[in-house]
Formats: structure tokens, C-alpha cells, sequence
């Protein structure tokens, strides 16, 4: 079972990399609130990521913290300043 | 773009040091001398099936009363900060009401989230899971309750009564240690109890459930002082 | 297996960084921060996998007796349980001071805030 | 994992738990607009998702009770999300595909369609 | 009245938060059912007015009955539907005819129209967008019907020939 | 027999794993990445099945528990979030 063991971990870990980028990377309407989600992403795939690695506790601290509290921290910050979001696209054009 | 490319070298420095840590890794084929009497001394000694867990609660108990300190303290500052500052505009938020399926699905979902944290850090010395992991579980059920009802008041009285009781609680805990078996945060204070039960591993299930509700409280009062802040133009 | 993971952890850290050195805005670069933090932990947790050998919890497949020849270390495992709860408070403060700025300053562009400049 | 009929039974099932997420997958890449993406996506994988966990309970009898709790939860949480994101969609206004024959909604909320 | 109604409904949780505790356990050991008791009562306490599967539910052996051939006859829909939809996917011309069209339900109690609302959303094909009052607004991938009640009658009638038994 | 089965259902689950990772990348408007999202999380539900049955370990499938329960948290944050309900 190692071979399966090891095909997942490349499977995920192309997942968490594409994740990552798309969260540094993304341009346009509602791209904060898209790199957000990626970073959740990020978070809770790196979770299996985890248990792969045979750490069980972190991998269930993880998937409870960055499944829900971290995007919804990062989401309710956001939703106070609307206008942030928009902000972005103009300062970003250099 | 000079900044953009001074970034890129930055990253590329880093990127060489990383290159060369890897190569020169190589995995440990037995466990070094920590990890050994760990793995040797952790069953006899705590009766904790789950050796994470008496290193964090029994072992290394100290860092986890400074680390769940700093978590107070990151939350005591967080409302410290949003409660400066000026008041004047405070304006009622108008929002989209939330839909009858997510108020009923919450309405017996919450009780199964807030049922499920209490599974996992009362089970902390017997399966994956813990007063850290569940204290967050049980903010996650806070969170529902806030999302499905965003301008919702929790209770700060109860949530600080919870926190500070469970933190008064688990000091308590430590000192009897040093007065019954010897050592702050001893978990042989209790009878260790027999190997696998519900019940076992002295102290470590009463300290970790503390734990538990003073995180859980902890995030609580994050999530209730951040849904109290005004919105800005 | 670690190689793999130790690879993604230290690619993690770079994305991370590379997005709070480019990005203007004070929020993306939390994200961005918050990614590296991940890359970190997933760093030290391949650091302390061993191959061939399973999670350091006793139970009917792994007895205390031959805990020693079949667990791995615990120890980066409990450095990381705290990490990444530290992690969420530390993210949460930055949150709140971004907000702060914002209401202060009425912007999140970072080549704005220009006080401490010289 | 012995050859026994029950664990090759498992075996089927799980199989059939994979090609029932692949086609939610195949759904999700090929399906025209939003709420055909919802359909396509999160509905199959939920079946997908109980075919594998019975495969699993079969595999290894000791587990079926928490795999059970695990396939009871998904059913529970499943329906709230895509329905809350489905009105969130429809509320936003989102484009819908040309296909589209009607939509009541749209037009007794008098919304924009 | 209003008393008996409260204690009833606190109740209801409590039992369910229980049952939940010693399926999550999987033993019925003393300290198990001590501790597990313990903290449904709390937690049932603190959740007063919450809902659980048996709220609502009709206390006659009809509707225990009832219950029974519901869960049977929506494993038996979601598979049916499932391979239906299998078949729309693979498909290469996708046969897609989407819209969201207007149902009624005769259900009043909360926990009735959220299995009803749940059930239609689970079966792949039809997906539960708005529920206000009496009316339900259901995106299908193929529409059958734009009028309401024959929509009715396809989408909603079979789950709600049981559910009006077991939750009246 | 039965290994190989499993191995054929990890294949086809790493095939679907990839496909919603395609939508979540290229997801034309931000609802379509969280349709994306929810899906990969499912996955990640069987994954977790096969990681517990590889190494034959039940207490792994704990972690499953907690993730059934919470990830579809994220989805409503961002539903609400993008319905301006928050």
C-alpha cells in the first residue's frame, strides 16, 4: 500500500501548489475574496497532507482551524471594508 | 520593478538555502533520544494512550499553559484595540436576510458541532484530538450560530466566566501536582486507571477538557469582538 | 514520501513570500503570510516522518511494547499542534490592525502609509 | 485484507463510490453554468462518497459504525451548503446559460434575469 | 402549556445528543455513559428550542412506520436520479434544458420542510434555491413541466406523501 | 483481488481530485471556485477513507468525522460574504 500511500501525496501536493498560486496570483473581480478561498484551500488540504505524514492530531487541528475560523476571520475583516477589495485592481496596475 | 526584482533575489537566496538543506536531509532510520523515551516511558508513566498528548498536557505542560496565555492574550488584544477609537456613526448594517433552510439546518446542526467538540477533547488521551482541536470545533459551532444570524450579541459575561473559570481551574491542577505527586501540572494526582477506558491517564482528561473550554471560549470572544465591528465607508 | 512533502512545504514558503513582497494590498499580503506559515508546518512535520512507520497513538495495532520500533517522533507534532494554533491568533491581530488602518487611513495600499518612511 | 466475498464486495463498491466522484469531476469540468455545476458536482459526489464509505465498512467491519456517523454527517451538511451557495448565486445575478427555458424566481422577486 | 412544550423539546435533544455520544463512542461502558450524559444535558440546556430529528415528529407507530419506507424510498430516488444524471454527463450533446420552476408544499412544521427541501436538493436533477412559505423555487437540469402543479406533482409529491404522515 | 479494486477506486478518485482542481483553477466567477471547493472537499473525504484503509488505522477516520462536520462551513461563509449577508 506504500505506492498508493505516495501516488496520493504527489496528488496532493501538485493540489496544495496550484491552490497557492491561484491564491498569490488571481487578478480581477472578487480576487480578494478568491485568494482567500485558495488559502482555505490550502489550509485544509494540507490537513490530509498531515495524516499522510501519520500526524492525526495535526492534521484534525488543521481541518478544524482552517476549514471554518480562518476564512471566516479573514471574510468578516473583508466584508467591514468593501471598497478594500476594489482597491486592489487600482493600485495593482504598474 | 526594481522593488519586483529585488524580491526575486531575495527568493532565489532563500530558495538556494532550502535547495541545499534538502540535499543534505537525510531521514533517521531509529528515533533519537527524546523521541525513545517518549515512545518507551509515555504508557507507564501518564497510562496516556496518545503520546502527543502527555507530551502537550503532562511532559511539556508549562508551554501549553504560556501558549493558551498567549492565545488570551491575543484575544484580550484584538478587543482592547476595536474597542478604541470613535463611536459616533454607529449605524445599524443592512444585510440580505438569511434563507429558513440555513436557520433550521443550524438549529440542529450547532448542538451536533458543540457535541462533537466535547467528543474530541474528552477523548484527547485515547484517539487524535484534544482540548486544542475541540476548543476549535466549538468555535466553529459559535461560528455557525453568528453566520446564521449575523447580528447576533453573544454573551461576553459568560463567554469571560467560562474562560477565566477553566484557566483558574487548570492552575489549580498544576499546583496540586507540585503538591501531591511532586512536579507543576503532575497528572498522577489522580489514579491512572486502566489502559484504553474512558476514564484513565490520571489527570490528563480534566486538564485537556479545560483546555478545551478556555480555547474554545478564547475564539469565541475573538469571533464575538470582530462581528461587532462597524462597517467603514 | 518526505522528499516530496519537504519539497511542497519549502515551494509553500517561497509562493508565501514572494506574494507579501509583490503584493500592495495589506490583506493579500495576510494571505499570502498565512500560506508561508503553512509551508512551515508542513516542513516540520515531514522533518519528523519516518518511513514505514505510523502514527505515535497506542492502540490494538500498535502496542506500548513495540512502540519503539513502530511510531514516529512526537515531538514536531506537538510543536506544530501549538504553531498553528498560535497561528490563527497572530493572523486575527494583523487582521485588526489592517482594519485600524483602514479606518484610519480610508486605504489598504501599503506604499501609502508613508510615516515611517525615510 | 483476505479474499474473502465480503471484502471483494467492498472492493466493487468502492469502485463504484470512485466512478460516481469521477463523474461528478467530468459534471463539474463539463456542464454549462453555476447551477448545473452544483447539480453535477456536489450531488453525485455525495452519493459517491456513501458507495465508498459502505465499500470501506466492508473492507474492515470493525469501523461501519463511525463510517456510518461519517456518511450520516455528510448527508446532514451537504444540502445546506449548495443550497445557501445557490441562493447566493441567484441573488448575485449570475449569468445563466443560454439553455435556460425559464425561471420563476427571477421573475417573482422581480430580479434581473 | 407552553411549560410542557419546552421541557418536551428539551428533552428531544437530549436524547438525540446522547444517541449521537454512543454512536460516536461505539461502547456502552459506565464512564462512557456518564460523561456522555453530563455533557448532553449541557449542552441541551444551552441549546433550549433547538430541533433534533425527533421534534415535530408524530408520536404514532404510523409515522415510526412511515419514517422507515421515507429513508427507503429516498435511497431508492438518489440512486435512480444519480443514474439518470450519469447519463446526461456522459452524454456528449448534453441534453440540458435547465430552469428554476415553482412548487407547492402543503408542510408546515420547520423540520418537515427542511427534510423535504434536503431530500429534493440530494436527489441529483433538482436543487432547492428559495423556500418562502407555501412556495419552493427548484432548479432541474431537464425541465419537465413550467406549470406549477404538474412540477408539483413530479418533484415534491413522492417525498411529501410520507412526510406529511410522519411530521403532519 | 480486493487491493487491486482499491487501487483501481484510488486512481479514478485522483482522476476526479484533478478535474475539480482544473474548474478551481480556471472557475470563470468566484461561485464557480466554490462549487469547486465544496467538491474537492468531498473528495477529500474518500481520500481519507483510503489513507485510514492503507495503513490500517480506525482512529484515523476521526479526522474524517471533523472534516464532514466543518468543511461545508467555508462554503457559507463565502455564499454569505458574496449574497452581501455578512
Amino acid at each position: 500500500m506504500s505506492t498508493l500511500l505516495t501516488a496520493m501525496t504527489v496528488v496532493l501536493c501538485i493540489a496544495i501548489l496550484v491552490a497557492a498560486i491561484v491564491s498569490i496570483q488571481v487578478k480581477g473581480d472578487k480576487s480578494m475574496s478568491i485568494a482567500i478561498l485558495a488559502a482555505g484551500l490550502v489550509s485544509l488540504l494540507a490537513s490530509v497532507l498531515f495524516l499522510i505524514l501519520a500526524a492525526p492530531d495535526v492534521a484534525m487541528t488543521e481541518a478544524a482551524i482552517g476549514g471554518g475560523l480562518t476564512t471566516f476571520l479573514f471574510f468578516f475583516v473583508l466584508a467591514r471594508m468593501r471598497n478594500g477589495e476594489r482597491e486592489y485592481e487600482e493600485a495593482n496596475h504598474d | 520593478m526594481i522593488k519586483r526584482f529585488l524580491a526575486l533575489s531575495l527568493l532565489v537566496g532563500i530558495g538556494a538555502i532550502f535547495v541545499a538543506l534538502m540535499m543534505s536531509y537525510e531521514p533517521d532510520a531509529s528515533l533519537n533520544l527524546t523521541a525513545r523515551y517518549y515512545a518507551e516511558n509515555t504508557a507507564s508513566e501518564t497510562g496516556s494512550a496518545n503520546i502527543v498528548t502527555a507530551i502537550l498536557v503532562t511532559y511539556r505542560g508549562l508551554d501549553t499553559l504560556g501558549e493558551v496565555t498567549v492565545l488570551f492574550l491575543a484575544s484580550s488584544i484584538i478587543g482592547l484595540v476595536l474597542s478604541l477609537g470613535n463611536k459616533q456613526n454607529t449605524t445599524l448594517r443592512k444585510l440580505v436576510p438569511v434563507g429558513e433552510l440555513l436557520t433550521t439546518g443550524k438549529s440542529y446542526l450547532a448542538p451536533i458541532i458543540m457535541l462533537l467538540g466535547v467528543y474530541v477533547f474528552v477523548n484527547g488521551h485515547l484517539t487524535p484530538g484534544g482540548g486544542f482541536q475541540g476548543g476549535a470545533i466549538i468555535a466553529s459551532g459559535m461560528l455557525l450560530l453568528l453566520l446564521s444570524d449575523p447580528l447576533k450579541h453573544f454573551s461576553h459575561a459568560l463567554i469571560s466566566l467560562v474562560e477565566s473559570l477553566s484557566g483558574f481551574v487548570y492552575v489549580s491542577l498544576g499546583v496540586l501536582g507540585i503538591v501531591l505527586a511532586g512536579s507543576f501540572l503532575d497528572n498522577r494526582i489522580l489514579p491512572l486507571g486502566d489502559f484504553g477506558d474512558l476514564i484513565s491517564a490520571g489527570a490528563i482528561p480534566l486538564i485537556y477538557s479545560l483546555i478545551g473550554l478556555k480555547v474554545g471560549a478564547e475564539f469565541s470572544s475573538m469571533l464575538a469582538n470582530l462581528s461587532e465591528m462597524e462597517d467603514l465607508q | 514520501m518526505t522528499y516530496i512533502a519537504l519539497a511542497t512545504g519549502f515551494l509553500l514558503i517561497l509562493i508565501g513570500f514572494y506574494g507579501a513582497l509583490t503584493n500592495r494590498n495589506l490583506l493579500r499580503m495576510i494571505v499570502a503570510f498565512t500560506i508561508a506559515n503553512s509551508g512551515i508546518n508542513v516542513v516540520i512535520i515531514a522533518i519528523g516522518y519516518m518511513h514505514g512507520r505510523t502514527a505515535p497513538i497506542l492502540d490494538a495495532t500498535v502496542s506500548a511494547a513495540d512502540a519503539l520500533t513502530r511510531v514516529i517522533d512526537p515531538v514536531p507534532q506537538v510543536l506544530v499542534l501549538t504553531a498553528i494554533v498560535i497561528g490563527v491568533g497572530v493572523a486575527a491581530l494583523m487582521l485588526v490592525f489592517a482594519y485600524k488602518l483602514y479606518e484610519r487611513k480610508g486605504t489598504l495600499d501599503i506604499s501609502k502609509f508613508a510615516e515611517l518612511k525615510w | 485484507m483476505t479474499d474473502t466475498a465480503l471484502s471483494i464486495v467492498g472492493g466493487l463498491l468502492f469502485v463504484a463510490g470512485a466512478a460516481f466522484l469521477l463523474l461528478g469531476g467530468l459534471g463539474l469540468v463539463r456542464m454549462p453554468d453555476l447551477f448545473n455545476r452544483i447539480q453535477a458536482g456536489t450531488k453525485t459526489t455525495t452519493l459517491g462518497t456513501l458507495l465508498t464509505l459502505a465499500g470501506a465498512a466492508c473492507l474492515q467491519p470493525d469501523w461501519s459504525l463511525k463510517l456510518l456517523l461519517i456518511g450520516l454527517f455528510v448527508l446532514l451538511t451537504n444540502p445546506i451548503s449548495s443550497q445557501v451557495l445557490a441562493r447566493a448565486a441567484h441573488r448575485m445575478g449570475l449569468e445563466k446559460s443560454q439553455l435556460t427555458m425559464v425561471d420563476h424566481l427571477a421573475e417573482d422577486t422581480g430580479e434581473r434575469s | 402549556m407552553h411549560q410542557v412544550q419546552r421541557v418536551s423539546s428539551f428533552f428531544q435533544l437530549f436524547l438525540t445528543l446522547a444517541i449521537f455520544w454512543f454512536w460516536l463512542n461505539g461502547s456502552l461502558a459506565i464512564d462512557v455513559v456518564v460523561v456522555g450524559l453530563i455533557a448532553s444535558f449541557v449542552i441541551a440546556a444551552l441549546f433550549n428550542g433547538g430541533l433534533s430529528a425527533f421534534s415535530d415528529l408524530q408520536p404514532t407507530p404510523k409515522a415510526i412506520g412511515y419514517s422507515l419506507l421515507y429513508v427507503v424510498f429516498f435511497f431508492k430516488e438518489l440512486v435512480k436520479s444519480n443514474f439518470g444524471l450519469a447519463r446526461i454527463v456522459l452524454t456528449p450533446g448534453l441534453p440540458l434544458s435547465p430552469g428554476i420552476v415553482k412548487v407547492r408544499t402543503k408542510l408546515k412544521s420547520r423540520m418537515g420542510r427542511m427534510l423535504l427541501a434536503n431530500s429534493i436538493t440530494l436527489t441529483p436533477g433538482t436543487l432547492t434555491v428559495e423556500m418562502t412559505g407555501e412556495w419552493l423555487y427548484i432548479h432541474c437540469v431537464t425541465v419537465s413541466s413550467t406549470d406549477t402543479d404538474i412540477a408539483t406533482a413530479n418533484i415534491v409529491s413522492g417525498f411529501e406523501h410520507y412526510l406529511e404522515v410522519m411530521y403532519g | 483481488m480486493a487491493d487491486l479494486l482499491v487501487y483501481v477506486a484510488a486512481t479514478l478518485t485522483s482522476l476526479a481530485f484533478l478535474l475539480a482542481l482544473y474548474r478551481f483553477f480556471k472557475g470563470p466567477s468566484a461561485a464557480d471556485r466554490v462549487v469547486a471547493y465544496d467538491v474537492l472537499t468531498i473528495i477529500a473525504i474518500t481520500g481519507i477513507v483510503l489513507i485510514a484503509l492503507a495503513e490500517g488505522r480506525g482512529i484515523y477516520l476521526d479526522v474524517a468525522l471533523v472534516y464532514a462536520l466543518l468543511s461545508f462551513l467555508g462554503v457559507i461563509v463565502v455564499a454569505r460574504y458574496l449574497e452581501r449577508g455578512l
